[in-house]
C-alpha cells in the first residue's frame, strides 16, 4: 500500500488537523508514514495545505508532487488539485464552498456538501471531519476505528465536542457510501 | 513498536539533545526552527538544566561558548541568517576546540530570503563560514529519526574531538513528522579535565585561540590541522543504495536524498539502474568511497536545494573520467521527484 | 461612513469604540472568512461622523464622509 | 486631519492616507500595527514629505512595511535598521528616514543599533512598536514581556530569575545625550490614538528640524499571541502593560519643546 | 589587607596578590589596567574566591587577563563576554565568572551583551575598565571618548556631530532592573585607589549573595593613547573625565545596601 | 616618476576609494587595518563625504548597506573576525543587489588568533560565509598599486553588476610600503535609478531580499544565478608569468605570490622551468585559464597562507591528469621563498 | 619598602604620590629599557610604610614590608 | 643591484625610521623597493624589526629570510641574523650595546659604539642615524646625499635636530670609511 495524500483549504478549516488524524491513524496501523505540513507564508490567511503519505515501505519525498488521493476545501486548492491529481487518484472536493468541478475522466471525484453535512450535525466549522468521512469512505487507507479512537484519547474530557466530531465524520461516510455506492 | 513516537523534526532533535545529556541550550526564535526553542524553553528546565532564550544568535553561540567551555554538553538552534551572524563564534570555538552542537534548520536564501527548505548555506557550513583554517564536523540527517539520532551522535563527536559539530537539515525536514524509535537517554559523559570549572586543586585551566605572536599561534593551527586529519580519517559516514548494479548514481543529502529515492524507486520500476550515494558526513566529505564508487560508474547526478555547492565536494572525489550532472532546487522551493526522474532519463538515454 | 466590508477583519474594534453604538457585526462573513463590521440599519442616521471607528480601525476599512450643507 | 474636496458635495473626513498604498495589511485582525501604520501615513501626509520619506523596515510582523507606503523602502537585517537610516541620512541629510520596529528587533538583537544611533544623535526617526512578544515568529518572550505573562517560550508565565526583567526602553535611551524627543504612547483607546499621531508626528518634525534622535513608543496590541480577541486585547493592554510601562514624553530637549509650543498640536 | 607572616621578622603590608601569578604586566608604563588587575587580585585573595573565580576575559589591552590570575579563564569575542559568563554562571551556580572589559569592548561592539545581561539581572560581575579610548588597536575614539578629544580617528577631537556624544555607561544600565550593583570609581589617586577596591569587593559580595548584575565602571588611564606621562594621564582624568563621568553609586538596591551595612569596609 | 609615491598598503585602499568617488565609509577598529580607518577617518571628512566610525562591525555592513542601496559608493574595511560578523550583512547584500565594497585584511585564525597576515579566509570570502546561494566578486591584490587599483575596479565592479565586491589583500601587503602611481579621480558614477532617494517623480523603490512565498523568492535567485554566470564569462582576471616553457606551475595570490616570484627567480637562475599562474580575481576563478593551461603543464604547486582552500579552486580547474601540490604557511606566518623553492626542488627531481 | 626594579616600567606614579617624597628616577635604565623609581638614599628611614606607592604601581613592582617592633 | 635589508633593535631605538629613511632614499633614486615592517606582537616592548628590498627589478618577497645586509641595534637581533645573513653579505652591530661577536668567515662585519658616538655628537638616542651611516659607507644602496635631503624635506623647520641627525649620520660614516677601509 502507497498512498500520497494531499489535503487544501482556508486556515481554519481544519486541514492540518485532519491530515495529522490521517497521520496517527497511519502510524497506530504500523504503517510508514510522513505528515508534511506547509508552513510559513500560509500562516497568516491564504491557503492552508499538507501532505500524509502513507505506505507499506521506506518512504522518500516528503513532498508530493501527484497526489493518490487530493482534498479540496476551497477553490483555491481545487485549482491545483484538478492537475496534480494522479491518474486513477481520488479528488474529494468540498460542494459547500467550491462551486466548481473538474472535467478529468481518469480520476475518481467526490463533491460532498461538507460544511451543510456538518450543520446537520450541529456545527458548521467541522466541515473537515465530514471531508474526512468521505474520504476512508471512498480509500481506507486508515480505519475509521482508528480515528474514532484517536479523537476519544484526544478529546476524551470534552465529551460533548467529542460526540459532535464522530457524528461529522459518520455522516461524510455514510453520506459518501451511500451516494458514491461502489 | 510501542517505543516509536510521532514527531516533528525540529522536536526530535530536541529531543535527542535531551536524550544526549545537553545540560544548556540558548537560542533565539527564527522559523523553521521556532517550535525546536519553544520546546526546550518547556523540556529543559523540566529536567533542571539550562535554558536562556538569548537577546540574539550572536550571544546564543557565545553563551554555548562559555557553557561548554565550562564542561557542559551546550546546544543553540537557528535557521540561516542567525547561522551567518554565528560565523565569527564559530571560528571561536573550532579555535579553542570548544565542543558544542549548533544546528541550522536551513532556509531559502540568500538574505531575509523566505522559509521554505534549503541548503543553500552547504558552503558556509561545510567550508566555514568563518575566518581563518578550521573545519566542523557537519552531519546531514535526512528523516525524523535521524534528527534524533545525529543529534545524539553530534554530542559524541563533539567530545571526542573537542570540536564543535554542525546539525544542518533543511527546513522541511524541521517540519515534517515521522514515527521516531526513542533511544536510551545518555548517562555517562565524558571527563573534561581541560574545562573551566574554577581551579581547585588543580593548575588553572585556560581556554584561548590567541597569541600575541603570530609565531606562538601557529603550532596550535598544526594540532588542528591534525585533528582535522584524525576526523577525515575516521568519521566519514555516507549510506549507499542500490549501487551494486547502478550505471548512475545520484548523490543527495537531506530532504533532497529523500526525492532522489522516490525518483530511484520509480526509475527502478521504469527498468533504470539508479543508485543513490548519500554523504552523512558533509565535513569529513567521504571522498574515498566516492572516488572508489567512480572507479566503477562512470555517471553521477547530484541532487541538491542549491545552486551547485554539494556538487564542488562531489566533484573533489570522483577521478578523472566519472561525468557528473546537477538537478536543483533552491531558493526555499522543495524538490520533486519527477523533475529528479526527468533529469536521471535525460542521462541515460 | 462606509466600511470597505472586504478588507474588513472583523476586529469589531469599530463596534466596541463608536459613541453612538450604531455599529454592530454582520451575519455573514466576507471572501477572506471573516465577520465584517456594518451599520445598523435603523442607526444610520445617528452616525455623527466623528471618525472614531475610522480612527480605531486597524485595516483601513472605514471612509468617513459627511454630506456638506448647503449653504 | 480634514481634506475638503471642493469639488464634491461632501467632506472626507477619514480615508486611507495619500501616502499609502491601496493593498490591504497582511496583519491578524485587531493588530495595532495597522493603526501605527496608519498614523505614519496620515503624518507624512500632513509633513508633506512622502516623496523624502523612506521607510527601514525590520524584520517581525511589520517586515514589509515598505510595500504599504508610497515613498521609497528598504529591508533591513534584523534589528539593524537604525544602522540602515543612520547611513541614508549621513549620505543624503535632505532624506526622511525612519525605522520602524519591533520590540524584538529593536530591543533584543537591534540593541547595540538603537542604542548607538541614539548616542550619535542620528537625525533619524525611530517608530518602536513595544508588543510584549515576538509576533512573526509566532508568540516568543520578547525583552519586553511582561513577567508572568505566558509566551511560547515563556509557556508558565515569565520569570525573571529564568528570563530577566522586562526592558523599558524609553527610560533607557533617554539617559543618551543623542536622543532630541522620546516618548511612549499607545493606541487602545481614541485619545490614545490621537496622542499617538501627535507624538509621531513630533517626532518627525523633529527630524525635520535637524534636533537629533526621535523615537516613539507605541504600545500595541499583539491580539493572536496574547490570545485575546482584539477588543479585550485594549483592555488587557491597558490594564498590563500600562503599569509596567507608563505613558508619556521622557526626552524632550529645549528646541523640540519650542517646536512643539511653537505648532501646537497641528 | 596586611598580611601576617608569623615566621618573618617583619610583617608584608603590600605585595603581590596570592590569587596572580608572578608575570610581568604587558601593559605601558602608568596603564591603570595595571592598578585594576591588583585590586580585583587583592579582592579575590580577601573574598577567598580564587578556586571558584572565573576570569572572562575580552578583546582590548586586557586581553590575556586569563593569563595574570590563578584562577580558571577563558577569551570571549569581542564584546561578548557578558553572554560567556552569563553561561558559566547558569551551569555552575557555584562558580564566581567575572568579565573584565574595556570601553571599545563593553560600549560599543558589545552594548546588546552587557544591557541584556543586566535586564536577566544575570548573577555575574563586570570589571568595566573606561579608558576613553581604544587601546589596542592604537587609540581611535571609544564610545566614551570625550568631546573634543583627540583620537586617531578624531584626530581633530571628537566632535559630535559627526561621531556623537559620549555614553554614560553607569547611567544607562542603571535603568534596567536586573541590576544590583552599579557604581563608578577611578584610581587618579591612592584615596581613589581605596574606593575602587571597595567598590569591586562589594561588586563581588553583590555576587556571592546571589543578589544580581554587579558593574564597577573604573575609569582608568591610558597614557600611551592619551599622549601624555603616567604622572600628567592621572590629573589629566580628573580635569576631562570626571566632569562627564561622576563617580559614585547609580544602583544600590536595597539588599545590596543592606550588604554594604553589614560588612562595613571589611 | 614624479606621479610615483611610496605608500602602505592599507593607505593606498582608502586612496583608491577615495579616488574611486567613494561617497561613503563605514569601519571599526582591527589590526591590521586601523591605519586604513584612520586615513578615512581623516580624508573622507576633508572630501565632504560621509565617515562613520561605527559601534561594530556589524553596524558597518549594515551601514553600507544603507549608503549604497541609497545609491552611493560605500565602503567598509575589517579583518578576519570582524568579517565573520560581517557575512550575514554580505548575504543580505547579495540578496538585495547592493553594490559596495568591503575590505578584509586578513590576519592568522582561527577564532581571535593572532595580528599576522594570513589567507585562511579564502572559503568565507569566496564561497560565501554567509547562508544562502550567492557569490562574492573577490579581487586578490598582491602588490601596494593594486591595493589602489583593486579598490578603484572594486567599486567599477560592483556597480556593473550591482553585487557586493571583497578586495581580499592579507595583513602583509597592508602594511607593505611600495611606490605607487597614482590613478585619476573618477569623475563620472553610473546612473542608479533603482536607489533608494525619495520618490520625487517617479514610482517608488524597494531594495528588499526577501518573500513571504519561496515560489516568489525563486525567480529572483535565479536571475542571480544568472547574473553569476555572467560574472564568470565576463570577468575573470589572471596574471601567468614563464608560463610558455613552465614544467612546473605555481598557483598563488597575494603575499604568497610574492614569495613565489622570488622562489621562481631562485628556482630559473638554478635552471628549474617554473612558471607562476596568479588568479587576481577569486571568485570568478579563473578556472578555464587554468584547465587549458593543465592541457601543455602537467605539474602544479599551490602555495596558500592557509591550510589547503585555493588548492580545492585549483583542483576544480585542471584536467584529470594534472598533478597538484601544496606548500603553505598558516595562523598568522608568512611563507619565505626558500621554503618554496625546496617545495619546487622536490617535486621537479 | 622595596622595589623590583626590573619590573619597573618608570611610569614614576610612586615618585609622584609618595607623601614622604623619598622617592626619585633613577639615573640608569633597566634591562627593558625603563627608568626604574628608587629611595632617596638619604630619605630611607622617612618612609612610614603607608603603602601609597605600591597602591599607585600599576605593576606590582613594589612590596612593603615593616620591620615588627620587638616586643 | 639587488639588496634585502633587516633592521633589528628595541622599540624605540628608531629601527623603523632608519628603514623608512632607506626606502624613501631609494624611492627617490627611483628604484624599485619594499618596505616591510613587523608590527602588532612587537608594539608594546620586546624586539622590532623591518625589512627595506631595495632593486632594479620587479620585486617578489615582501619578507625576508637571508637578508644580504643585515644591522643588529640590540643581542635578540643579533641572535637571530648571525644565523640568517646570507653568505657574502654584511651584517653591523651596535657594540654600544651589543657585547657579542660573531664567527661566520662568509660574511663582512662592523662592530660600531653606534651611541657612544652618538653621544659625542650630542645625543645618545640617535644611535639608528651612526649605524645607517656606517652601512651606507660599507654599501651605498642610495648615496648619502639621498638621505640628507630627506631628513632637510621632513626636518626644514627644526634645524638643531637636523643638524644633530645630519651629524649622526656623518660620523657613522665617516667613522666606519676609516675604521674598515676597504
Ligand atoms: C538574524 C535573525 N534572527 C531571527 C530572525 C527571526 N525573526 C523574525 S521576526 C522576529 C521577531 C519579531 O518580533 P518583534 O520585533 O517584536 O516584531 P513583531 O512581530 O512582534 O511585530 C524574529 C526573531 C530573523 N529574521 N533574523
Ligand atoms: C570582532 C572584532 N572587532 C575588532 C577587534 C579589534 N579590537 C581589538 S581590541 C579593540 C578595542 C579595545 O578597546 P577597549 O575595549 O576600550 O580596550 P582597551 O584596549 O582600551 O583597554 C578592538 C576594536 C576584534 N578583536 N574583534
Ligand atoms: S475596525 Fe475595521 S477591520 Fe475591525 S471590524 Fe471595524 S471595519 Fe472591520
Ligand atoms: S463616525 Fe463616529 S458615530 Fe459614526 S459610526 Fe463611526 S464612530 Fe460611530
Ligand atoms: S502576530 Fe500579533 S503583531 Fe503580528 S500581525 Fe498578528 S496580531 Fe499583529
Ligand atoms: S595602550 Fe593604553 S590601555 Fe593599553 S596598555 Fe597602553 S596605556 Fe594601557
Ligand atoms: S610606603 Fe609610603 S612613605 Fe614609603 S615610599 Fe611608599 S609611599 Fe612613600
Ligand atoms: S609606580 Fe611602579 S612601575 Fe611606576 S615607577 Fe614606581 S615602581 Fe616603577
Ligand atoms: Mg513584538
Ligand atoms: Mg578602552
Amino acid at each position: 500500500m502507497h498512498e500520497e495524500i494531499t489535503i487544501g483549504g482556508f486556515g481554519g478549516q481544519g486541514v492540518l488537523f485532519i491530515g495529522r488524524l490521517l497521520t496517527e491513524a497511519a502510524f497506530r496501523e504500523e504503517r510508514e508514514v510522513v505528515y508534511m505540513p506547509a508552513y510559513g507564508a500560509e500562516k497568516r490567511g491564504g491557503t492552508v495545505w499538507c501532505n500524509v503519505t502513507i505506505s507499506d515501505e521506506r518512504i522518500g519525498a516528503l513532498f508530493i508532487a501527484r497526489p493518490t488521493i487530493a482534498v479540496a476545501m476551497n477553490s483555491a486548492s481545487l485549482n491545483r488539485f484538478k492537475q496534480t491529481t494522479k491518474a486513477d487518484g481520488l479528488l474529494i472536493v468540498n460542494k459547500s464552498l467550491v462551486p466548481e468541478t473538474v472535467s478529468r475522466g481518469d480520476i475518481s471525484t467526490v463533491y460532498i456538501p461538507a460544511n451543510d453535512l456538518a450543520t446537520e450535525v450541529g456545527n458548521s466549522d467541522i466541515g473537515n471531519l465530514v471531508v474526512l468521512g468521505a474520504l476512508l469512505a471512498r480509500r481506507p487507507v486508515v480505519s475509521l476505528d482508528s480515528i474514532h479512537q484517536i479523537m476519544k484519547d484526544s478529546l476524551g474530557e470534552k465529551q460533548q465536542l467529542l460526540q459532535m466530531n464522530q457524528k461529522a465524520l459518520e455522516k461524510g461516510y455514510r453520506w459518501t457510501k451511500k451516494e458514491y455506492t461502489g | 513498536m510501542s517505543e516509536k513516537t510521532l514527531m516533528a523534526g525540529n522536536i526530535a532533535i530536541a529531543e535527542g539533545a535531551i536524550l544526549a545529556h545537553c545540560q544548556a541550550y540558548f537560542g533565539y526564535p527564527i522559523t523553521p526552527q521556532n517550535e525546536l526553542l519553544e520546546h526546550m524553553s518547556k523540556r529543559m528546565p523540566e529536567e533542571g538544566r539550562v535554558f536562556v532564550q538569548t537577546e540574539s544568535e550572536l550571544a546564543a553561540i557565545n553563551m554555548v561558548y562559555g557553557a561548554a567551555a565550562s564542561g557542559c554538553r551546550a546546544m543553540t538552534t537557528t535557521s540561516s541568517p542567525g547561522f551567518s551572524l554565528q560565523q565569527e563564534g564559530l571560528s571561536y570555538m573550532a579555535g579553542a576546540e570548544i565542543p558544542a552542537v549548533v544546528v541550522n534548520v536551513m532556509r531559502g536564501g540568500p538574505g531575509l530570503g523566505d522559509i521554505g527548505g534549503a541548503q543553500g548555506d552547504y558552503f558556509q557550513a561545510v567550508k566555514g563560514g568563518g575566518h581563518g583554517d578550521y573545519h566542523l564536523i557537519t552531519l546531514a540527517p535526512s528523516s525524523v529519526q535521524e534528527m534524533m539520532d545525529f543529534a545524539m551522535l553530534a554530542f559524541e563527536l563533539a567530545d571526542k574531538y573537542r570540536n564543535p559539530v554542525i546539525l544542518l537539515p533543511d527546513g522541511f525536514l524541521g517540519q515534517a513528522i515521522e514515527p521516531v524509535v526513542m533511544r536510551p537517554p545518555v548517562t555517562k559523559l565524558p571527563e573534561k579535565p581541560w574545562a573551566i570549572t574554577g581551579a581547585r586543586g588543580r593548575p588553572k585551566n585556560i581556554i584561548n585561540s590567541f597569541a600575541m605572536d603570530p609565531v606562538d599561534y601557529q603550532p596550535h593551527v598544526a594540532l588542528l590541522r591534525q585533528k582535522f586529519q584524525r576526523i577525515k580519517q575516521n568519521e566519514v559516514r555516507y549510506e549507499g543504495i542500490n549501487l551494486d548494479d547502478a550505471a548512475l548514481v545520484m548523490v543527495a543529502y537531506g530532504s533532497a536524498f529523500r526525492s532522489a529515492m522516490t525518483a530511484m524507486q520509480m526509475a527502478r520500476q521504469a527498468g533504470l539502474k539508479v543508485g543513490i550515494f548519500r554523504p552523512i558526513t558533509l565535513f569529513p566529505f567521504p571522498v574515498a568511497p566516492l572516488s572508489n564508487l567512480s572507479q566503477k560508474v562512470k555517471s553521477f547526478l547530484v541532487v541538491e536545494l542549491s545552486l551547485g555547492q554539494l556538487i564542488e565536494d562531489v566533484r573533489l572525489s570522483l577521478s578523472a573520467e566519472a561525468k557528473v550532472e546537477l538537478v536543483n532546487q533552491f531558493g526555499g522551493v522543495p524538490i520533486s521527484a519527477d523533475e529528479i526522474l526527468e533529469a536521471i532519463e535525460k542521462i541515460m538515454k | 461612513m462606509v466600511i470597505d466590508t472586504e478588507r474588513c477583519k472583523g476586529c469589531h474594534l469599530c463596534i466596541a469604540f463608536c459613541p453612538k453604538e450604531i455599529l454592530r457585526a454582520a451575519d455573514h462573513i466576507n471572501r477572506m472568512g471573516y465577520t465584517p463590521a456594518e451599520v445598523e440599519e435603523k442607526k444610520t442616521n445617528e452616525c455623527t461622523g466623528c471618525g472614531i471607528c475610522a480612527m480605531m480601525c486597524p485595516d483601513i476599512a472605514i471612509t468617513v464622509h459627511r454630506l456638506n450643507k448647503p449653504k | 486631519m480634514a481634506r475638503l474636496n471642493s469639488k464634491e458635495a461632501e467632506t472626507i473626513l477619514y480615508q486611507r492616507p495619500e501616502s499609502m498604498e491601496a493593498r490591504p495589511f497582511h496583519f491578524c485582525p485587531g493588530c495595532g500595527h495597522g493603526i501605527v501604520f496608519r498614523l505614519v501615513g496620515e503624518v507624512i501626509d500632513e509633513l508633506k514629505i512622502r516623496e523624502r520619506a523612506i521607510c527601514v523596515a525590520s524584520i517581525g510582523c511589520s517586515v514589509n512595511s515598505y510595500e504599504y507606503f508610497k515613498c521609497d523602502g528598504l529591508e533591513s537585517a534584523h534589528g539593524r535598521a537604525p544602522a540602515v537610516a543612520t547611513a541614508i541620512k549621513r549620505c543624503h541629510p535632505d532624506l526622511v528616514p525612519f525605522t520602524y520596529q519591533g520590540d524584538g528587533d529593536l530591543a533584543a538583537i537591534g540593541t547595540a543599533e538603537i542604542v548607538h544611533a541614539c548616542a550619535r544623535g542620528e537625525n533619524i526617526t525611530t517608530i518602536f512598536v513595544n508588543n510584549a512578544i515576538y509576533g512573526m515568529t509566532g508568540g516568543q518572550m520578547a525583552p519586553t514581556t511582561l513577567l508572568d505573562m505566558y509566551s511560547t517560550s515563556t509557556t508558565a508565565g515569565r520569570k525573571s530569575a529564568l528570563a530577566g526583567y522586562p526592558i523599558r526602553v524609553c527610560e533607557m535611551l533617554s539617559t543618551l545625550e543623542g536622543t532630541a524627543y522620546i516618548a511612549r504612547v499607545t493606541v487602545n483607546s481614541p485619545a490614545a490614538v490621537r496622542k499617538a499621531k501627535q507624538a509621531i508626528k513630533l517626532a518627525f518634525r523633529t527630524q525635520l528640524a535637524n534636533l537629533g534622535m526621535s523615537l516613539v513608543e507605541v504600545l500595541s496590541p499583539c491580539p493572536t499571541n496574547w490570545r485575546v480577541e482584539p477588543v479585550k486585547a485594549m483592555d488587557w493592554l491597558a490594564e498590563h502593560m500600562l503599569p509596567q510601562y507608563p505613558l508619556g514624553e521622557y526626552k524632550v530637549i529645549e528646541a523640540v519643546a519650542a517646536l512643539k509650543k511653537e505648532v501646537g498640536n497641528a
